[in-house]
């Protein structure tokens, strides 16, 4: 049977039962890996239930710094009696199938075309460990201890990492260490390790980190400054709001009185939270909110009243799988349409695109100073795939000399030195107007904030001629934003190309690595990576300069492609549509298809 | 309003300690109906302001959409004012408050924006114990949207003649006991001498202190059987079908020492039972009982019903720093670099 | 001093004090010109408010039948002091303006350019009625006489129209009188009657009526079979609810019991609203509700649930100035892109564009059967022009033969020869499968409805292959969909024409007079007018078949011309936006200068 | 299910008076965690239909997200089944009750999924008095977000060590009561004894039934101070901030007469209290003060506690007609061109 021959390129398939303590042992395997400079990126597809169903962990390695989802699964390591059937016909011909020879595998389940590496692993487990406790966890370390024997994963990077885990515990390392060599030497004695599909130690990662999306999120919350989050707890949201909270606890305690320099409220459901933001907002601090699609539907009237009364709002939809509930633990890039434009009447709204943990830190910190220069609602449109798995990443990094934008506001002093204002007059000429906090002054500055129709000295009317002018310069803001927001990274070819391809957020590892491989087949692309709403004159141009674009897109519609349309008035017929909505993440076989 | 008010004031008005006239307290000209119950209220919170020394600028006013709703507009003037959307004006209040503790907050409703759309966020901010007076402007009947029955209780349903409206209402005094409200009192908008008490009161607890006032709607009056004095304009509004003269009334006022039947517009009359000067609002166990006793008596009781004097705030309770957070410096804010890169390490 | 000549066309405005009795004194006036058989059109232009504040009534008179809005005013009648210098300046050079002479007017306000007719109202009304309120509800009686005098308007049509409203109240009926004929002898008297802007009997109504657009989809919802109603009040829409109750009062007591054979429960708030119609729907009844923008904001979550879990619903959105709070009491087309992608994921609901109260009627009762037999949400967009105002209008129709159309919905006995089913197997053809009601069946026909992902058994899934199915069969809807909507009225001019006009809802009077207008002056433009989304072939030959497209619409983003641009591909480049969105309805003037 | 179930049953399984077996009532295999106590509640439904001889497709089951929303698949698979969205299970019953008064409406909910996002909607259910059966499966956190804390008591807070939950928690029997339920009753999971009764008793009510059925959630213990049991777990949880062990547990149960201390998983206890067999449950006040005093106690009381025996649900007082709206025909529906026609003459 035909095998498969690769160094530091393989996908690896875990299938586990949910609530098992299987996570943790992953996870290990991965952090190994990136611990001999190896690229490699783990994915979790889990159910949306808290024990007992079927979990898959995903890890992909790749000597080039592919960090997209790959089709065809190498190894798997097969855990789950419940999913077996269907993780054996998963795996790809040449592959290898280790599973628990603990009871034997049904003849009709020996596939002729794949390799089968039996491990006892839960009678071992039983034989060395008494607690039915440790015998379920223990079990995983000895699969782990396998994989090193089966791939050259170096054993002293595992016990590392153990001990890092486990920490002043030494009966946990020990009785850890003791399972991972239990594993590793059963495979060391059974089949000859390592396999053809292997790893070698290299140094590719440089200084990159490995870390959630929404732990960096909650990081540049923190780093931007926000004292005030409030939220409701929503899959694949709820790590941002946790992360926060941690977060806090160390970095924002107040060393003297112990006391918290941040308030932090579970709200009765999302539009309270979205009104505790405003609240906030309104009053000076800085405060977020982070939920998923069916969240953002609830606060569509409210982010209507934040762009029309003009207050600063930061929001994070770690996006899923819609409509509705859908699939609420897989990904999805389908709330573009629904964030854009949410709320009745004319309305828009900015946009930003995080590819990885990194720009979910910086953009999260920027999105504060751009809500509250722009004095109008900023949403971080993050995804299960971003948001709750490990990625590769660039270091997070701060730069001290850096001062937070407060944009627009009066201070008493201001006030006192000013002949006449209103809250709504448009004195620069940028759209935006001069905003007071509540409290500042004592007869100055005072107004009365609203969602209803006000002239520019912030009073009630009727007047159309009046409204229609406040709604112009209310949309002039747009262009203002347009020079503010992070432009869009172009990846051009060596070679002049007529062919664009275009896309944002998770999509954008897959795309690129569907870029090589084009050019490996002597076709050259240019790439545009959008990395916010409004659109740059970067955009237009690349559309303007490419026959014939590529949309990529993790939604059903094609959402981000008819903003273009709308928003660049550019010729829908050249713009197609790559599509992938089946709540997995693309990858660059599927682009490079949707290509032909 | 963010037009500078004119300065003028009659030198001779008397101030406050400090310094301010009732004329500081005040708000723009009211577009309410002529004899609103909702005007008498707003009378009612300048005259307490007034009277509490308050610094204008030191109120933040917020309320959601009504008629009760615009009344922040008719007062306080020189305090930061936020006419939020319907039914959600605790949530913005919540998150105002986290923001600066320093404030006072004052929040206005109305039946329909309290008792409807908005009764999660009603129990959801008594169950923090967030420091605020929230006043509901209660007329049992949404106002703005030209008199639909509302959940609570019609005041003139007692006297009501044929149907009543079928379903229970909803006795926001009683919830907030329920949900563990620390302050819960009600008065009534033409009782101005118990009224602004009240308000002062509440102003000054440490935590939600809540105010159910029955607020007569002028004109809309569901109450079709009561209503002879009537039958020039009822004939009219018949014969159009098209309710729209309202006749200008005087404001019902209301001055009682311990109970009191009050005439309303409608010809109907509601029987306000004033608790006695005895009474010790500090009894939860006892003011559930009063509260039922009086209802199943078809009282409607008054006055401050229940306060919990030990109350602990929101912000106590979530042991928040002292100091407002929106006065945070970016440097108390902002870790910086430095343990950005240890993080960094943490995550290799 | 020029002056105004004409017959039967002219612009009559009143300005008056909201809550002062005007309402139905000006009311009568229209109906008296309508009486006369002259097409008359008669708008409010009134406050967010009870008592006390500016309150206009603007009425149209057009021999030529036109009965979009139209600049400039010939006469006004000023009772409201609070607007009057207002008043006297929006009156066109030539025209006239009847004052209350009671108080004289200051000099400064006599303007040169136009006639003042001044009538002393309150005081004859104090001479001749002892009470405040009957003096403050006849005033208004006695300019209603001065100008049948003034214009010509046939005694005996007003006392008619008096006699009609006041029934046997034979004491009112005769106060009435006195105060009209006091007014108008008085005119007659002092002025010289009749103006040269002047009414003539006419017999161009026909059989036309004159009605609310609220009114008629209140009676499209009985006759379309609704039995539940659960609505939250909010301006505009409110008088839908009202008038579905008053007139199943009427038409669906039960005969024998006097029960209801309706249920119409007044919600909590807007989702509760919709919650109910959508549990009513599942469980057979016809039944819907009707909103404004921030009910359908707030209804998003659940539009996606009814969108998702295919679940009938009819919403009627009677659209009003936005975004936020906005202009409640004035009228906009702006909630045309949230209502056609309402809620997160890849959502897109069916939208129906009535023009007129006949079609408000039409529309209302057909959305029930497209609800039912695509099982999606179906939303009518109305506006508060269309639904608040009195309209000229074909009659209502009612076809007896016809029969509702309930859908794919199995009985017991289709359930009893069924080999197999499953709720959503597509089993011809046209994305749409059958549905059981609960109870219909003991054993057979039993399923979980749900807004998460499910297979074509109903049962719950998280396999993406399925799911991805799913959506694809669910969007495959939309083509039947398409089939089935109303198609646009095609208006084409008598020579080939290379500009094409698009618009809908009320924004059709307008522009068909600005057609006429483009005419006379040698213009020649075809006209399509949109009567629902998704849009039928015809609408995309309309745009190809023409070079220069201009898209009128009462929103400031031109939402309608985005959906084109998405749903129909067509090149942005070549469809140009006529805008009106300062609350007020567009005028044909409007729209020419806007083609320029 | 749409599929057909299996239809072997074994002949020898008992039947009930409708000649259905118990089996007939159950529903898919529950995915839940082993031991949780939803599945108990699951088991007591499936009992209680059983036992009241209900043909299961008259039965519709409604819920809106979470773990406890799950459970309507597991029970009843012959009857129709709506997991609506989060929080809005009351409105959604509503509308199938208005369109269907014939049909038992069966609605499941979290102390989340109604103390919370779905507070509104459940204080409004109430006060219409809809003719159905409302469980609320209360472990006083939200299972399916993976544990934080709910709005409700947690059962397990009485032996708590350390900080307790900051806020007030919500009695949802006491708010039932304030908002006039008409039958208003609390059970623990692991008493079917006392939980299948009460269920059916629920069930036979003529207007709206509430349950609060103390449901503990095995897997997420948001108690840490009484947690020693669980130290190897724990480690592993702290060390890798990644709770993904959930230890297999077996079904509380507790079977007791008038008093009991319940032992849960996290090594806390609750302490029940049942009404004693003399208990008066029409009663209203008796009812109030009564739970007024067992939560001064400490104690969580259960039992029925409050049933309005003369209760006119919500088409009773709204007067509708008696044949389900959704049997109307169209003739009875639609009146006809004729009368349109009378109707156009009136708008001329
Ligand atoms: C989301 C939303 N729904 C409905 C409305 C329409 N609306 C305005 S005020 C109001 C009710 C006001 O009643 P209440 O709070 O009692 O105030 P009142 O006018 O009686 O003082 C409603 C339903 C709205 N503004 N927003
Ligand atoms: C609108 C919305 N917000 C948040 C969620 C996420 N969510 C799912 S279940 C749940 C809470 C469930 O708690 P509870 O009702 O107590 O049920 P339990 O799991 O504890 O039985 C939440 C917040 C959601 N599905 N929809
Ligand atoms: S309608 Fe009623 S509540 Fe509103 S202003 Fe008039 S009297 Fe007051
Ligand atoms: S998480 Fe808790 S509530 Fe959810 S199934 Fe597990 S034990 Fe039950
Ligand atoms: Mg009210
Ligand atoms: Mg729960």
């Amino acid at each position: 049977m035909s095998s498969v021959r690769s160094v530091n390129d393989m996908v690896v398939r875990f299938a586990n039962v949910n609530g098992t303590g299987s996570a943790s042992a992953n996870s290990m395997f991965s952090k190994a890996i990136f611990r001999m400079g190896i690229p490699v990126t783990p994915k979790n597809i889990f159910p949306s239930n808290i024990q007992g169903l079927p979990t898959w962990y995903e890890v992909r390695v790749s000597e080039k710094g592919y960090l997209g989802r790959k089709e065809g699964i190498d190894l798997l390591v097969a855990v789950n009696p419940q999913s077996l059937d269907k993780d054996i016909a998963s795996v790809r011909p040449g592959g290898y199938l280790m599973y628990d020879s603990t009871r034997p595998l049904h003849p009709s389940q020996l596939r002729p075309d794949i390799h089968f590496l039996g491990l006892p692993m839960m009678q071992m487990a039983m034989d060395h460990y008494s607690q039915p406790r440790q015998q379920q966890l223990l079990k995983n370390m000895v699969y782990i201890g396998a994989l090193s024997a089966l791939l050259a994963i170096e054993r002293d990077v595992i016990q590392e990492i153990i001990r890092e885990q486990f920490g002043n515990k030494e009966s946990l390392v020990q009785m850890n260490f003791q399972a991972v060599d239990l594993g590793f030497f059963y495979a060391f004695e059974h089949f000859d390790c390592p396999l053809d599909i292997r790893l070698e130690r290299r140094d590719l990662i440089g200084d990159h980190i490995m870390m959630e999306g929404n732990a960096a999120t909650a990081l540049g919350a923190i780093y931007g400054g926000a004292s005030v989050l409030s939220w409701y707890p929503i899959t694949p949201s709820t790590s941002v709001a946790q992360a926060f909270e941690d977060f806090a606890k160390d970095l924002r305690t107040d060393p003297v009185s112990g006391k918290k320099n941040y308030a932090i409220v579970q709200a009765e459901d999302e539009l309270a939270a979205m009104g505790m933001v405003i609240g906030a907002m309104w009053n000076g601090a800085r405060a977020f909110t982070a939920t998923s699609g069916p969240g953002v539907s609830l606060m569509s009237e409210f982010l209507g009243l934040a762009y029309f009364a003009e207050i600063p709002v930061v929001l994070v939809d770690v996006q899923r799988g819609g409509p509705s509930t859908g699939m609420p633990t897989r990904t999805q890039q389908s709330d573009i349409t629904l964030a854009a434009y949410a709320s009745h009447g004319d309305t828009r709204h900015v946009l930003l695109f995080p590819s990885t943990p990194a720009e979910c830190f910086s953009m999260t910190a920027d999105a504060f100073d751009l809500a509250e220069r722009l004095q109008t609602p900023v949403i971080i449109m993050s995804d299960l795939d971003l948001g709750m798995n490990d990625h590769l990443s660039p270091p997070l990094h701060w730069d001290d000399s850096r001062r937070y934008d407060r944009g627009k506001v009066l201070s008493a002093e201001d006030l006192d030195h000013l002949e006449k204002w209103g809250r709504y007059l448009d004195v620069d000429g940028d759209g935006i107007c001069y905003r007071t906090l509540p409290g500042t002054h004592p007869t100055k500055g005072a107004y009365f904030t609203r969602g209803s129709s006000r002239d520019e000295y912030a009073r009630y009317t009727e007047d159309g001629t009046v409204y229609a002018r406040v709604l112009d310069r209310i949309g002039s803001k747009w262009d203002t934003a347009r020079s503010l927001v992070p432009a869009a990274e172009l990846h051009e070819a060596e070679e002049p190309a007529e062919i664009g391809l275009v896309f944002f957020g998770t999509s954008s590892y897959a795309a690129m690595e569907a870029v090589d491989l084009l050019r490996e087949r002597g076709i050259a692309v240019d790439a545009l990576r959008i990395r916010a709403f409004p659109f740059g004159p970067e955009v237009e141009s690349f559309l303007d300069s490419h026959e014939q674009i590529f949309v990529v897109e993790q939604n059903k519609e094609g959402q981000l492609r008819s903003l273009l349309i709308n928003e660049l008035e550019a010729n829908p017929k050249k713009l197609r549509k790559i599509l992938n909505y089946d709540g997995m993440p693309i990858t660059a076989d599927a682009i490079v298809r949707g290509m032909r | 309003m963010t037009y500078i008010r004119p300065a003028f004031r009659h030198p001779g008005l008397p101030k406050n300690d400090l310094g301010y006239s009732r004329a500081d307290y005040e708000g723009a000209i009211s577009t309410l109906c002529a004899g609103c119950g909702h005007d008498s209220i707003s009378g009612a919170i300048v005259q307490a302001c007034y009277e509490l020394n308050i610094e204008p600028h030191r109120v933040a006013k917020l309320s959601g959409i009504g008629c009760s709703s615009k009344t922040p507009t008719y007062f306080l003037s020189n305090s930061h004012g936020f006419n939020s959307v319907h039914g959600r004006m605790p949530s913005v209040t919540t998150g105002a408050n986290m923001a600066n503790r320093d404030l006072i907050y004052l929040g206005v409703s109305g039946d329909g924006d309290s008792a409807s759309i908005g009764m999660g966020q009603f129990c959801h901010v008594i169950r923090r114990n967030l420091n605020m007076t929230y006043i509901v402007m209660n007329n049992g009947c949404y106002g703005l949207t030209k008199g639909q029955d509302s959940a609570t209780a019609d005041p003139g349903s007692i006297s009501k003649k044929g149907e009543p409206n079928p379903f229970q209402a909803i006795d926001l005094v009683g919830l907030a006991l329920e949900l563990g409200a620390t302050f819960v009192g009600r008065s009534f908008s033409g009782d101005r001498t118990q009224l602004v008490p009240l308000i002062k009161a509440a102003m000054k607890h440490e935590g939600f202190a809540f105010l159910d006032v029955i607020s007569p709607c002028v004109t809309f009056n569901n109450n079709v059987g009561s209503t002879k004095s009537y039958s020039f304009v009822r004939d009219h509004v018949n014969a159009t079908a098209n309710i729209d003269l309202v006749p200008h009334r005087d404001e019902i006022t209301a001055d009682y020492d311990d109970a009191a039947w009050v005439d309303l517009h409608d010809g109907s009359a509601i029987h306000l039972k004033k608790l006695s000067q005895g009474w010790d609002p500090t009894n939860k166990q006892a003011a559930l009982d009063r509260l039922q006793a009086s209802r199943e008596a078809g009282e409607i009781l008054t006055g401050l019903v229940y306060i919990d004097t030990s109350s602990r705030d929101y912000h106590e309770l979530a042991h928040t720093a002292e100091r407002p957070l929106n006065q945070l410096t970016e440097a108390e804010l902002c870790p910086g670099n430095a343990i950005l890169q240890q993080i960094n390490a943490g995550m290799r």
